[in-house]
């Protein structure tokens, strides 16, 4: 197979070093972070932090920056029905105490 | 399939080729995709769980803080620290794979699985020491949450959910050690070369989901009320 | 509410007839008019068309937001019950259903209810998941394990009818049926009166406060190492952790299955936990009791009503039958 | 074309073709071939589908009297659920995609076969494996939790071999996955040149969105029966009420699953109508985008609506709403797809032939079907309904009287494409019509009984409901025959049958233009598409039938 046809995307790895410090400050992160009151936030937080680790390694690691359209539809999907389930079960549980049927 | 892909099958016939696909490229991007769409699968799959832990957590916020104080930080962060490192060398083992430099690829594969087997040495040391505490709902070993008792019944739902989700994400560890020790053989016998990189990629992006999972289940897990953990 | 019920089925059941014969006549109609005449005869192209595209997705649409609607309006009536209503407990168990009245008459498998009264269960399960279905009455609800769920009926005509357990629970799931025995108001009466004299529902919760021991803690003069339970029923009070609390019957029933798990503001974890020491009827006995304490939300703490009995001292000893 | 031109020379089988290209045990047993996969699943889920129909008759001969007489309670409970295991989970998820999906897509599309032939094979493999533990837990005391595994029942109650037959259906998922990946793959990246996605027929559409559920809801199920088999084993205590569990999480992680898995069933046969409506009438499918992205609408909003089965279960008011209106919204694009299929025939050249019989079958019953299931989703009336016979009839119009309508009209579709035979069409159109007819009776009374208020799950009930109980055991045994016929006249085709030739419809479809059999790769080269789907007459071996 001829050069031209390497479809992957050959990422620098000075792009990984970065990633990986950003990885590894963002762990530093969250730890720190827990360990200040910050009131209902500290959730909100560390998933927030998680998340962003998590696009990060995404992004570079899994190469999906540099990935076809379809693939990004692929990963958002995934985000997208692991909300349908918790949105729609916590507006059972959510709701609950106001009515419920039965 | 673009015209330029079909065009390229006239070339010489990788080894690797298999013979529904017309070029190594159209394979590769197949095999990717299929990856992709497995991984979605594995985000559904721990998301059940994931379910059911956060409307426990929602319920007995008390309890989730008090049980997580029981697991140890340091082991967590360092056990972070160590697939984070693991992703990285699992990064560069897709790249020298890319570039065909095969005695690389072997040694960053070596690492990450290295790696690997340490996450799960030490995930194995804190299993241990939740059995010498008795915090092991289930299996017929005693329960034992006194000290709290006021939690004593619901802490038992974070550690199931705890062996749950930790369960299986090392169940995945041990699949991706196996998957890695097959690419190793494949790099070492020369299957894997600059065109056919693609094993390589596939097998990382199941790795790093992996790692992603831990991303969060440290968290989650170990560092629910840290701030208010004045009693440990 | 089994007219209004009937009246939605009927309307539903034309929709149904109404598409299901033109679907068919329409297919039939085509199947023989352009049938095949000839081995090679091709159909005539034609690939769609926008109006009718939209015609019939937007109809439909309508269609069923107008039984989205009607069904909603139904299913208000049945979530929300009048303001006075009979309150009767149940319980199910693999494979019985246990009623208590208030007065403290209990049946088994049997439901005695006045006519033209709003009939209110409230329902708990012992084991698995059951459910209370009364076909005539075109109610149903499921009746789950660790938590009281809801549900109201206005029986309009004498009479017995079946009570069935719906949801499935086990070997003996159809065995577990019942009757509802819908009597007028002067027989129910008489009915029950004819129970053995136990006293009430709430005397027997008392009589069950003193037994468990709960009277050395809850006394009405909050010199106890508990808190007050006079005119507890319908206030909201504060937790330990912050959090606001209804004091509802499922709140009663955690407060006195596993009490620390929601500890009231000012107070320490010492109610042992009653899991498995009383019954879930026991439960509701003692639910009726503290209810019977006085239900009006009070602004003020409560102070014991001067002079008044003590509470679990109201009712005519009598020999109180074991809860088993 | 014998169809065509009556004095043209009777067709021959091909010389070589992917039947004949191996004949030992092996060959059929590894093979990776698409087409032989499909026979493999075929034969695999008609022993399924013998196996749940046996326990159906038990059923029906055990309610034919209204006392508990001919089971006892306990086999009862295990009759129903392992016909309800074994028919969703061993036959109808499997049936249609296994079968005709895994033998047409690649072939629909001009590929060669689907882009990972072995996981194909391993996913029928696993499927096995799947289907022997819950056999397995037939034989080792049976399955008494209902289909649904309802917690706590399932996990502190019964005593019966939940956990092989959790397992069961765990593995039995993975299969489910690994073919819906298969297929999503293929159809993105193995299509031939020219075949963009609106050339696709509609058959591949349907499969696609099936695909999406099977690989977006499967996994949940999978964890759940996971966390089940958990609770069984290691007494966790995630479901339990007494140790601050919550029983209702358990429904709502199963449903996530099982709502959309009704689509699963359901989509893949409204594929095959599409094709079946197109050649009995051979015009194009009306509106085709519209009936293609119904597809997708309802493999979406399908995702939406789980808790329609929960609305007596201790949900919140506002849960059940919302869960009802978009119940009523995942309505509409199967409407749409119903009113597109009658508007295929408006001036078609209709086909009295065997699968038109069952497509117009099918358009009946699921239209029945469908909108009983309107009733269900009425909230206020749901209350009254659920978990009575009604529920049953409901969902046996659409998965008997739709799912496999549209199945059986499939496989003798492309009965003549897979074996080069055809079968005898005289009885074939009897079965068709004994099938319709005991269907019907079997099911109709259940709307009335349900309604009346018979539980479902009973084994014993009251006399009054008798008469129409017989008359549903009664339809059942013209079911059966009418199930045993094709059965035995398609397997006398293999030898028998008059040779069917390439096209014996002439249809149009990219199969339609390979051999019967097709070859082992499909094509002799890879075709070029350069026509939509659908595009009437039919250009066969440059004769325009
Ligand atoms: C293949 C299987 C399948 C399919 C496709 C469906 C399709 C639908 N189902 Fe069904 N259902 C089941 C299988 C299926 N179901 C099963 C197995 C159960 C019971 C599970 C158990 O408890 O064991 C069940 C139970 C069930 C319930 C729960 C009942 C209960 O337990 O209380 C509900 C409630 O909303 C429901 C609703 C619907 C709706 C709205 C559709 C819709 O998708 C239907 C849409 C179709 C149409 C509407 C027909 C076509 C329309 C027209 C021709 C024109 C006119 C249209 C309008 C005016 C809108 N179903
Ligand atoms: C694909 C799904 C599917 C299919 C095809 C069927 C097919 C049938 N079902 Fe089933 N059914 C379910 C799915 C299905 N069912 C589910 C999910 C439940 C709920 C379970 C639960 O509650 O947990 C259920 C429940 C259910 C009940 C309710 C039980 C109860 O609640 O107590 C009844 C009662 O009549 C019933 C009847 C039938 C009948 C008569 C058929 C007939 O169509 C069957 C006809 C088939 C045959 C008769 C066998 C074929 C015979 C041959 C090919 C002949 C060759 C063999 C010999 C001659 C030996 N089914
Ligand atoms: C050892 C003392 C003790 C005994 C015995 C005891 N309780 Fe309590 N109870 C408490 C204390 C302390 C609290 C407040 C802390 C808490 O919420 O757990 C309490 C709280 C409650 C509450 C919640 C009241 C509120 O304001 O939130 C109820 C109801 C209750 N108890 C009922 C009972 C019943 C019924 C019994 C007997 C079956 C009982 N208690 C036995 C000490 C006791
Ligand atoms: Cu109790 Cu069914
Ligand atoms: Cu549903």
């Amino acid at each position: 197979m001829s050069e031209n046809h390497q479809h992957t995307h050959i990422v620098p790895l000075s792009v990984y070093y970065t990633i990986f410090a950003a990885l590894l400050v963002g762990t530093a992160l969250t730890v720190w972070v827990a360990y200040i009151d910050l009131g209902a936030l500290n959730t909100v937080v560390a998933l927030a932090i998680a998340c962003t680790k998590a696009t990060l390694v995404v992004l570079y690691f899994m190469h999906v920056k540099y990935a076809s359209k379809l693939t990004w539809a692929v990963v958002s999907g995934s985000v997208f029905w692991l909300l349908i389930l918790l949105a729609l079960t916590f507006n059972d549980y959510l709701t609950r105490h106001l009515l419920t049927y039965g | 399939m673009s015209p330029e892909t079909s065009a390229a099958a006239e070339h010489h016939h990788h080894p690797a080729l298999a013979h529904h696909f017309d070029s190594l490229a159209e394979q590769n991007e197949a095999a990717t995709l299929g990856m992709w769409v497995f991984l979605v699968t594995e985000v559904l799959f721990f998301g059940g769980a994931l379910m059911a832990y956060s409307i426990y957590r929602s319920w007995y916020p008390g309890a989730f803080a008090s049980a997580s104080h029981h697991l140890d930080v340091t082991l967590g962060a360092v056990n972070t620290a160590v697939l984070i490192v693991s992703s990285l060398t699992m990064a560069m083992a897709v790249h020298a794979a890319q570039l065909g430099e095969r005695g690389k690829l072997k040694a960053f594969l070596l690492i990450t699985m290295v790696l690997g087997a340490t996450f799960l040495v030490v995930k194995g040391f804190e299993y241990h020491e939740k059995y010498v505490e008795h915090h092991i709902p289930g299996l017929g070993l005693p329960f034992d949450y006194s000290a709290e008792p006021q939690f004593a019944a619901t802490a038992q739902i974070f550690f199931s959910i705890y062996f749950v989700l930790t369960g299986l994400h090392a169940l995945h560890m041990i699949v991706g050690l196996g998957i890695m020790t097959w690419m190793y053989i494949w790099a070492a016998n020369g299957t894997i070369d600059k065109d056919y990189s693609s094993p390589i990629e596939i097998s990382g992006l199941y790795w790093h989901f992996v790692d992603i999972v831990w991303i969060f289940l440290f968290p989650l897990l170990y560092l629910i009320g840290r701030h208010a953990s004045g009693a440990h | 509410m089994a007219p209004r019920v009937d009246a939605f089925y009927l309307f539903l059941v034309g929709l149904t007839a109404f598409f299901s014969i033109l679907i068919a006549l329409t297919v039939i109609f085509y199947f023989v008019k352009y049938r095949r005449r000839s081995p090679d005869q091709v159909g005539t192209r034609i690939e769609g068309g926008m109006a009718l595209e939209i015609t019939w997705s937007v109809i439909p649409l309508l269609i069923t937001m107008v039984i989205f609607g009607w069904s909603t309006n139904l299913f208000f009536a049945f979530t929300r019950p009048p303001a006075e209503t009979l309150n009767i407990y149940v319980v199910g168990k693999q494979w019985m259903w246990k009623f208590q009245h208030l007065n403290g008459q209990r049946e088994i498998n049997e439901l005695h209810v006045p006519v033209g009264r709003n009939v209110k269960l409230i329902m708990t399960s012992e084991d698995v998941i059951h459910d209370v279905f009364v076909p005539a009455f075109r109610v149903k609800a499921d009746v789950l394990p660790g938590r009281y769920t809801h549900m109201w009926f206005n029986p309009t005509k004498p009479g017995r009818y079946h009570l069935f357990c719906a949801e499935y629970c086990g070997t003996k799931h159809s065995g577990m049926i019942g009757e509802v025995v819908v009597q007028e108001p002067a027989e129910y009466e008489a009915w029950l009166a004819t129970g053995r004299a136990e006293g009430s529902l709430a005397s027997a919760g008392g009589k069950l406060f003193q037994d468990l021991a709960c009277n050395t803690c809850h006394r009405p003069d909050a010199v106890g190492r508990g808190p007050v339970l006079q005119g507890l029923f319908g206030r909201q009070i504060t937790l330990g952790d912050g959090g606001r609390q209804t004091v509802d019957e499922a709140y009663l029933r955690e407060s006195i299955l596993t009490p620390n798990m929601k500890l009231t503001q000012g107070f320490q974890p010492v109610m042992p936990a009653y899991q498995g020491l009383v019954t879930e009827e026991g439960v509701l006995q003692l639910i009726e009791y503290v209810k019977s304490l006085g239900t009006q939300p009070q602004s003020q703490p409560v102070r014991p009503a001067s002079g008044g009995p003590a509470p679990g001292e109201t009712h005519t000893p009598s020999p109180n039958e074991v809860n088993r | 074309m014998a169809s065509t031109a009556p004095i043209a020379p009777l067709p021959t089988l091909p010389k070589k073709h992917y039947l004949n290209d191996g004949t030992t045990v092996a060959s059929w047993l590894l093979t990776r071939d698409h087409k032989r996969i499909a026979l493999l699943y075929l034969v695999a889920v008609t022993v399924f589908f013998v196996i749940g129909g046996l326990f159906a008759v038990l059923v029906r001969l055990e309610l034919a009297t209204p006392a508990g007489d001919l089971l006892s309670d306990d086999s009862y409970n295990k009759v129903f659920t392992m016909h309800g295991v074994m028919m969703v989970f061993f036959f109808l998820i499997p049936a249609i995609p296994g079968t005709l999906g895994n033998f047409l897509i690649p072939i629909m599309i001009g590929a060669k076969d689907l882009a990972f032939p072995k996981l194909n094979l391993a996913s029928w493999y696993i499927f096995m494996i799947g289907a022997t533990f819950g056999t397995y837990s037939v034989l080792n005391g049976g399955l008494d939790t209902g289909w649904t595994f309802y917690t706590p029942f399932s996990t502190v109650a019964s005593t019966s071999a939940v956990v092989p037959a959790a397992l069961g259906v765990f593995i039995n998922g993975f299969s489910s996955i690994l073919t819906g990946l298969n297929f999503i793959v293929t159809i993105h990246r193995m299509r031939a040149p020219g075949m963009t996605w609106f050339r696709l027929p509609l058959f591949v559409w349907s499969h696609y969105a099936t695909s999406l559920i099977m690989v977006l809801g499967t996994p949940v199920l999978a964890i759940t029966v996971v966390l089940v088999a958990a609770e069984r084993i290691f007494s966790f205590g995630i479901f339990d009420a007494n140790r601050g569990g919550d029983p209702v999480l358990f429904q709502h992680l199963f449903w996530f699953y099982s709502h959309p898995a009704v689509y699963i069933m359901v989509l893949p046969a409204m594929g095959v109508m599409s094709e079946l409506v197109a050649a009995s009438c051979r015009k194009p499918v009306f509106g085709y985008t519209f009936v293609a992205f119904a597809s997708l609408a309802i493999a979406i909003i399908g995702f939406f609506v789980w808790g329609h089965h929960m609305f007596v279960a201790g949900q919140s008011v506002y849960a059940a709403l919302i869960f009802s209106i978009l119940s009523f919204l995942v309505a509409v694009p199967s409407a749409v797809k119903v009113f597109n299929w009658t508007a295929t025939m408006y001036k078609g050249a209709v086909s009295w032939q065997t699968p038109t019989l069952y497509a117009i079958g099918f358009i009946g019953l699921f239209t029945i079907g469908g909108l009983t299931g309107l009733f269900l989703s009425s909230v206020g009336l749901d209350i009254h309904l659920t978990d009575t016979y009604f529920i049953v009839a409901h969902f046996h119009y659409i998965m008997v009287g739709g799912t496999i309508m549209g199945y059986l009209g499939g496989i003798h579709f492309w009965w003549p494409k897979m074996t080069g035979r055809m079968y005898n069409e005289l009885l074939a159109k009897i079965s068709a019509a004994l099938i319709f007819f005991g269907f019907n009776l079997t099911f109709f009374p259940q709307f009335v009984v349900g309604y009346l208020g018979m539980p479902r799950r009973y084994h014993a009930y009251p006399p009054e409901f008798q008469m129409l109980n017989v008359l549903s055991s009664a339809g059942a045994s013209i079911l059966a025959v009418g199930y045993a016929l094709p059965l035995s006249y398609l397997i006398y085709s293999l030898k028998y049958g008059k040779v069917a030739g390439n096209n014996p419809w002439g249809a149009v479809g990219l199969e339609w233009t390979t051999t019967s059999p097709p070859p082992t790769a499909n094509f002799e080269e890879t075709p070029l598409v350069t026509w939509d789907a659908y595009e009437y007459p039919a250009r066969v071996e440059g004769h325009v039938a």
